[in-house]
């Protein structure tokens, strides 16, 4: 029982004041065949020093990243978050508010919503950004529901297979029920093809989804795949990594007509996965199809300059069934920490971040080839994280446990989504790398690959470009 | 200087030292990056000094009302206290440095937490299973939905609509159209409650789901609810049951027992999740046995004692809704609410809920018409109706006035089918003092000059915007003064 | 640099206000021979990714209280801070004002140090309190120079060996130079013995000093102490555990006529020894004799009520040599905390932490008496801490190390003050130590004891009164 | 709301549950301690929930201005932004979770930080020695005056007398008297400087200390300190610097070269450490080789390189000032800032510090009179007694009208050798825009009606106290109103 300010006394007053004798005449109305009897089964009251004690022990039952030297990615990334992100999130006022529906009294967060809509167009170079959405994959499915309402007529959507495999799974949810036709496409090299590109899509084509850097860290030839895409009349989706905008050209830059983040690099705990940000920027033609709430400029009746909710009828609470979207709640206080992020970097910071984790990822691809003998995955140019192959699939399973046991977590096997690539490893490096850990970490795979007294270890690619699957739904 | 934007507080040149300088060898970036992928400037994001970012922002910070400062009765919101022994805990390194790839041995504890929260969420839902991925209620809803149709799909069945109160939240509707469904609306009866002739009518063998609401936004808790799930499920259809009113049946009443086959929670309203100024929510879903094969994945599962992994090997499930796992810090809250309540503390919850509700109610219906008022459960919904009629004073001039009294507004104008609603929930972690006070502050401001309440709010930091305005020529970034068109 | 938000435009600008060539210039009228030339010999400069991982690797290099189970006290105790207390310190509307100069604009900072006063005169009984000192050892510092100048003529300060003998040390150095006689009482039974007490005290007695509990954790017999003192005319000073108040009588319940405290248990981290917090409770009749700020009630030109600092005429910034301390900048951020901690516990959970603490001690020196042969060193009554008896300060020191690598923090070996009692340690039990760290504790303890292949412990205390002794100080 | 007084908003019963019932076998309290000694009552503390808890003090935090809301020209106080990363840092749980004894293997990080602390402290004073110990700027005058005595009570010196300049803070001479000497006023020239004359009158062979602060209070660099120190240590005196105002000079000036022996730090100032509404604060006292054995124990020392331990052992100590070894989290946070900033980044804040007040200053003098104002250093005076004299415009009305403009007000009446003084040290971490605004609003203030300026502060939380009814008739406690006298 906690949090609970009545006494025992007001309770009697309250109830006389209602003119009932008992709390439980207040539910006498409930038919007694729905009631439930008895106590529900879980678990009993806890003191705060009681609940502290077992949370504390639930989370020493982790090992984290605090613990272990991180070169894990794959959508998530052990950036910093300058100690200024966290304060400003810890302010109450900000994260025990709700949706601004009050704009007289909701200025701060309003203001702080208007400045994240313009934070993600500076970064994407484009029109418009929502106040965000859920996360990278659900907002890619949103985008992508965009383009097939924008498109009448067009159901062909091309996703490359570099693009990370949950997002292509959410997207596969969120699209079963419509008619539309998934067209994956194979990037046995890496990257997207353009020739192979060029022949898929076509005059049924809504749009093309580009991730840029893709998931296997490659850099692609973001104009090159524009111009096959707008050439056909479809439209194009860029997947970004916000950090890598710091020396990666723009969406818009390139002529993307939307762009979709996860923003978890922007300030956001890595918190296994959740809650995380879900960036979605477009050109201003597709404004009214944009999910989620829109902040606008206004002036107030003195003719002070303010903000307000605005463009509601588009949203669910308005429109119901006919909504662009059904999101309601969205990632308010993560949006906050990005704005806080993006400021406290500014542009020379958020270089200086991109710079560092580019550098800092070449010279330990580089030391992984040399000195353990890891050959690289693709040859394309990369950004922050890289693909290496190892021996076999047994050999990733050892070296992952060795690293672990030094600590270290040293990569994502990617045998987890592409059974032909299990004997990948898929590497992240960060600005908090530093190159003791990466020296240290290199060491520690050669001298298992020596222990383990490794045969001449396959220097070719194992990557075989997998057929084409072509996945239509209803 | 609180409202300048941070665009124009910007001063080139003035950047912090956040990271060093490189540790290692440098190349020249041209020859690691095709020239053309690479930007010649980064992004023009503005320059603050942290002095005045921390200034700006702590400003800002203040300009709002929120639950640590203000009474905040926004109906159907359930803005109730955010114990800081949640946030404090949910943050421990050793879950706020976890990477969601990092081998499963190294998050047992994570996943025990998570696991247990499962369980519980299923016993007080009267369900059995949950999943815990949905990122906020109406991705909650989004997902039972498309459960429901995985599981009329893998029957062989084809049914189309969703059927939905006229009294939902436009979440429902919504959800059903992402999820393929037609919605069909269901009136409401003169007790605010389901129309069963109008229910009847729309049931046929299309009939997917019924989507209801219980307590409904009226404050009502629906006592046909097994008859409606009886009339549903005759037909072949599922009840799915929107849990964003659980706050009044904690342990009083279970969904499942009540002949539903699923719903969603939104541990932010009804586990004291902070709203975060409109998010991070989440909206775990439960689902009964027949559903359980059509969860999302990953699913987590207790593989022996105390030993738990992730099932991703479910032929049957929708797929993924997400990336990763969950809103993990979120759910950790829910998990430490909980636990911190336990059985008899749930039903105290609900049971206070209910009671300043009603207590509420008394004193607010005796000078403002709350039409299906009779007795409440965790809200209710006033109209100002009257006292529009006769003194021209609107739901929306009570709400502005009341912020000028320290009081944050309750929901107006929902839900649709009461003309000048408002919708009152004050929770149960309110006083009644501060309740008292807030009933004393809404008669008075009945009785104000109608055009001192037109004019409100007038001690807040901006009075009324034009919204309509913001609507028809919106400005939805700033843009340097040089580019701009009208400066 | 950092934190320097003027650019370099910026910075011409204003020379050129100011009229000078350069920032140099500004310092052109500094005598060239007291200029330093070149270089500060200090670290360079780090960005904060840089400091943050610094400051981390150097606290990793300690072992904390969350690391150990910690049976340490001596003065500073490992009780539950609640998370309220960390969160509203955290406000830096709080944190980041000053003194409260300007009544209009800090009624926050006054409203919280009128209700910690209250607070205090709550918990100690007595009439007034003070806005805080520096920590418990400096205010009983203050305590007795108050009683000196108060008791005219009366020079003699008893102080029982039985006090923290760091805050008797402390008194020694704050009275070196002052004309007064410190006589220290020995306390051979561990509490004070009232007839060696009444021996001493006489018409030059200015005042007793009693702990309460004693720096052994013991029990005194405060009332009759209190009668003692005041028979012959002296004042007595309470220097009590704030925790122990939740069971214990308050001192101004027995007479005592100023209380001090260390506030470090009501909510404040241990930090290794500080900031901590200075409490200081009197009777009225010392009011002007009161060092530190005070705030008081009055009410504004509207007549709206709210707090001021107010006698300040006391103080240094007004009356300078003549104040009753130097006392300038305090504790108040520590006042804070103390106030959040007392209001969220509330009468019932002071309590309820006294009860705990003190049934736990009892329980763990059952145990450690009856299963690891451990002798109490003391038959006194006590709280939540005491003593016990090794064999040899040679086994204190290897079942200190045993404990230390079994996960413990045992206790704090006794000869580092009290060259006789170097076979004995104090022990500490506050709410937070449950009782399977208390059984494993003496398990471990027992264990080594017999690994040891110990031979019969001595059960006899080897105290033996130490000689008074009495130091006159000019 | 806010100002209800906790004791006010006390319900009885209402308490949540902070620790959880006895785990082992609990025994009546009368058989553990004598009854006599046992409370029949817990204290009467008031008993709020923690929903009520958390609005009042967020409530109330809101009614405080702080570097962080607001621009906070407070003089002498130094109120520079204080950095996060400082906070987040001194509250590592491997800083924050250290009890004072356990074993010192234990907490070598801690002594490797405090003693590379000493050392550059050492090096940024010039001198040899530091302790770390006093917990607040005045603390470490008493520590260093008693250093002064035992160093002249080892020499068998019987010297008595301290003199402090007149424009000296009032911690100086209080510290003198508590450390057992005389004080003895010197005064200031036309200059604003020490008057050499009136120094070398009252210097003889009873002087202990020359207590000096420079720049002094009026933000002039004491540019004949060399001489001063000179004529000081000519009758065998010694010189002390209060080192409060040590942020316009850091590797700049360094008190050692110009003959201080001793200096005490504000690390709360100097070292960017938060205020915390008058303290925590910490006091390190820095000396010169003669006075090192004279040091309080315990002073931290390296037994081999990396190896740290504490010296207790010496014999001239004056003993201890403290329980246990300093304000830890206050030390940290300044070596996290001097660490942050390095060599030339301290040299820079002095720089930027003193531009910022030569800048104000320029600005300011043109319509407030600045007596002492060709050149300052971090802080200028001025006085308000011109437009006194014109338009009944005091000091005190100018500081109140700021406050309406949302400014904190600079420090007034003080130093005292000026009257109608406004003292005004904007730091270097405000903007050039801020100071202009001052400027600007200062300068406004001076021409708006001085009944409105009277009467000011008009958009405060309160307006201007009565203090002399505080004064007159204390009431320093809230009392239960069937207590109270008057109710």
């Amino acid at each position: 029982m906690a949090y609970l300010p009545q006494t025992e006394q007001e309770v009697k007053a309250m109830l006389a004041a209602i003119g009932v004798q008992s709390i439980d005449e207040l539910f006498a109305h409930l038919p007694s065949d729905v009631r439930f009897q008895g106590q529900l089964k879980i678990p009993p009251a806890l003191s705060e020093l009681e609940l502290t004690q077992h949370m504390e022990d639930l989370a020493q039952r982790n090992v984290g990243t605090h613990q272990k030297v991180c070169f894990l990615g794959g959508g998530a990334y052990d950036h910093f978050i300058p100690a200024v992100v966290d304060f400003i999130a810890s302010r109450s006022e900000f994260y025990t508010s709700y949706t601004p529906y009050q704009p007289e009294v909701s200025q701060g967060n309003l203001q702080v919503f208007f400045e994240y809509q313009t934070l993600i167009t500076q970064l994407t170079g484009l029109d418009v950004s929502n106040a965000s959405l859920y996360d990278g994959a659900t907002t890619l499915a949103e985008a992508v529901l965009m383009c097939l309402s924008h498109q009448t007529g067009r159901k062909r959507v091309i996703v490359p297979q570099n693009v990370h495999p949950e997002y292509r799974a959410v997207l596969a949810t969120y699209l079963s029920h419509v008619s539309a036709e998934i067209i994956t496409l194979a990037t046995p090299r890496g990257i997207i093809d353009a020739d192979s590109l060029a022949r898929v899509v076509n005059d049924q084509t809504a749009c093309v989804i580009l991730q840029q850097p893709n998931f296997f860290g490659c850099v692609e030839a973001a104009r090159k795949i524009s111009e096959i895409t707008h050439a056909a009349g479809a439209l194009l989706i860029a997947v970004v990594d916000p950090i890598s905008l710091g020396v990666l050209r723009r969406p818009g830059d390139y002529g993307a007509d939307i762009a979709v983040a996860e923003g978890q690099s922007l300030g956001l705990p890595l918190a296994w996965g959740g809650p995380y940000l879900g960036i979605l920027a477009c050109r201003e033609a597709f404004l009214r199809r944009l999910p989620g709430r829109l902040v606008g400029q206004t002036v107030d009746r003195r003719g002070q300059r303010c903000w307000v909710l605005t463009l509601q009828t588009r949203e669910q609470h308005i429109r119901r069934e006919k909504a662009t979207s059904n999101i309601c709640t969205n990632q308010g206080l993560m949006a906050l920490r990005a704005t806080v992020y993006l400021a406290a970097l500014g542009p020379h910071g958020l270089r200086a971040v991109a710079e560092l984790c580019l550098q800092k990822a070449h010279y330990l691809r580089e030391r992984l080839q040399r000195e353990a003998g890891f050959q690289p995955l693709f040859n394309a140019a990369f950004f922050k994280e890289f693909a290496v192959a190892a021996e076999s699939p047994a050999e990733v399973k050892t070296l992952l446990e060795i690293a672990t046991d030094a600590g270290f977590f040293a990569g994502i096997p990617l045998g987890r989504w592409f059974p032909e690539l299990a004997n990948a490893l898929l590497i992240a490096v960060t600005e908090k790398r530093t190159q003791a850990e990466m020296d240290r970490l290199t060491a520690i795979l050669a001298s298992a690959r020596t222990r383990a007294d490794s045969r001449a270890i396959d220097r070719k690619s194992s990557m075989t470009p997998s057929s084409q699957r072509t996945v239509q739904v209803e | 200087q609180a409202t300048q934007l941070l665009f124009e507080l910007s001063q080139p040149g003035c950047a912090e030292a956040i990271v060093p300088p490189c540790d290692v060898p440098s190349r020249p970036l041209a020859e690691l990056v095709p020239p053309e992928e690479l930007a010649e400037t980064p992004p023009p994001l503005p320059e603050v000094s942290e002095p005045a970012l921390i200034r700006h922002f702590i400003n800002l910070s203040q300009l709002n009302m929120s639950v640590d400062t203000h009474f905040y009765p926004l109906g159907s919101c359930t803005m109730k206290y955010n114990p800081k022994r949640n946030d404090r805990l949910a943050q421990l390194p050793g879950f706020a440095n976890l990477h969601p790839y990092q081998p499963l041995e190294t998050v047992q504890g994570l996943l025990g937490a998570l696991h247990a929260l499962q369980q519980i969420l299923a016993e007080i839902a009267g369900m059995e299973a949950v999943t815990l991925q949905p990122a906020a209620g109406a991705h909650g809803e989004l997902t039972a939905l498309l459960i429901a149709a995985a599981y009329f799909r893998h029957r062989g069945e084809h049914r189309t609509t969703v059927l939905i109160p006229d009294v939902a939240h436009g979440t429902n509707p919504a959800s059903a159209t992402m999820a393929g469904f037609r919605s069909v609306q269901v009136k409401s009866n003169t007790q605010g409650l389901v129309d069963l002739e109008d229910l009847r009518s729309k049931l046929n063998a299309q009939t997917a789901v019924f989507m209801i609401t219980n307590p409904n936004t009226l404050g009502l808790f629906e006592t046909q609810i097994r008859r409606i799930a009886d009339m549903v499920h005759a037909v072949g259809g599922l009840v799915y049951m929107d849990g964003a009113n659980m706050n009044a049946v904690m342990g009083i009443v279970r969904p499942g027992d009540c002949g539903a086959d699923m719903m969603h929670y939104n541990p932010h309203k009804t586990f004291s999740g902070p709203h975060g100024g409109g998010g991070p929510g989440a909206g775990p879903v439960a689902v009964k046995k027949h559903l359980a094969d059509f969860l999302p994945i990953p699913v987590i599962v207790e593989t022996a004692p105390g030993q738990y992994t992730l099932d991703e090997n479910r032929p049957l499930s929708i797929g993924r809704v997400r990336s990763f796992y969950g809103n993990i810090s979120v759910l950790l809250r829910a998990y430490a609410y909980i636990r911190t309540q336990g059985p008899e503390g749930l039903r105290r919850v609900s049971e206070r809920a209910v009671l300043n509700a009603n207590y509420l109610l008394a004193r607010v219906r005796s000078f403002l018409p709350v039409p299906y008022g009779h007795r409440c459960m965790h809200e209710f919904v006033a109209s100002a109706m009257k006292i529009r009629a006769s003194r021209n004073i609107s739901a929306m001039d009570i709400a502005k006035r009341l912020l000028d009294y320290g009081f944050h507004a309750p929901t107006v104008y929902f839900p649709l089918v009461l003309r000048e609603a408002l919708m009152i929930e004050p929770t149960e972690t309110e006083t009644k003092a501060t309740l008292d006070a807030f009933a004393d502050t809404l008669k008075a401001i009945l009785e104000e000059p109608p055009e001192l309440v037109h004019e409100a709010p007038h001690t807040t930091p901006i009075s009324r915007p034009d919204e309509v305005l913001a609507a028809r020529a919106p400005i939805l970034k700033w843009t340097p003064v040089s580019e701009s068109a009208s400066g």
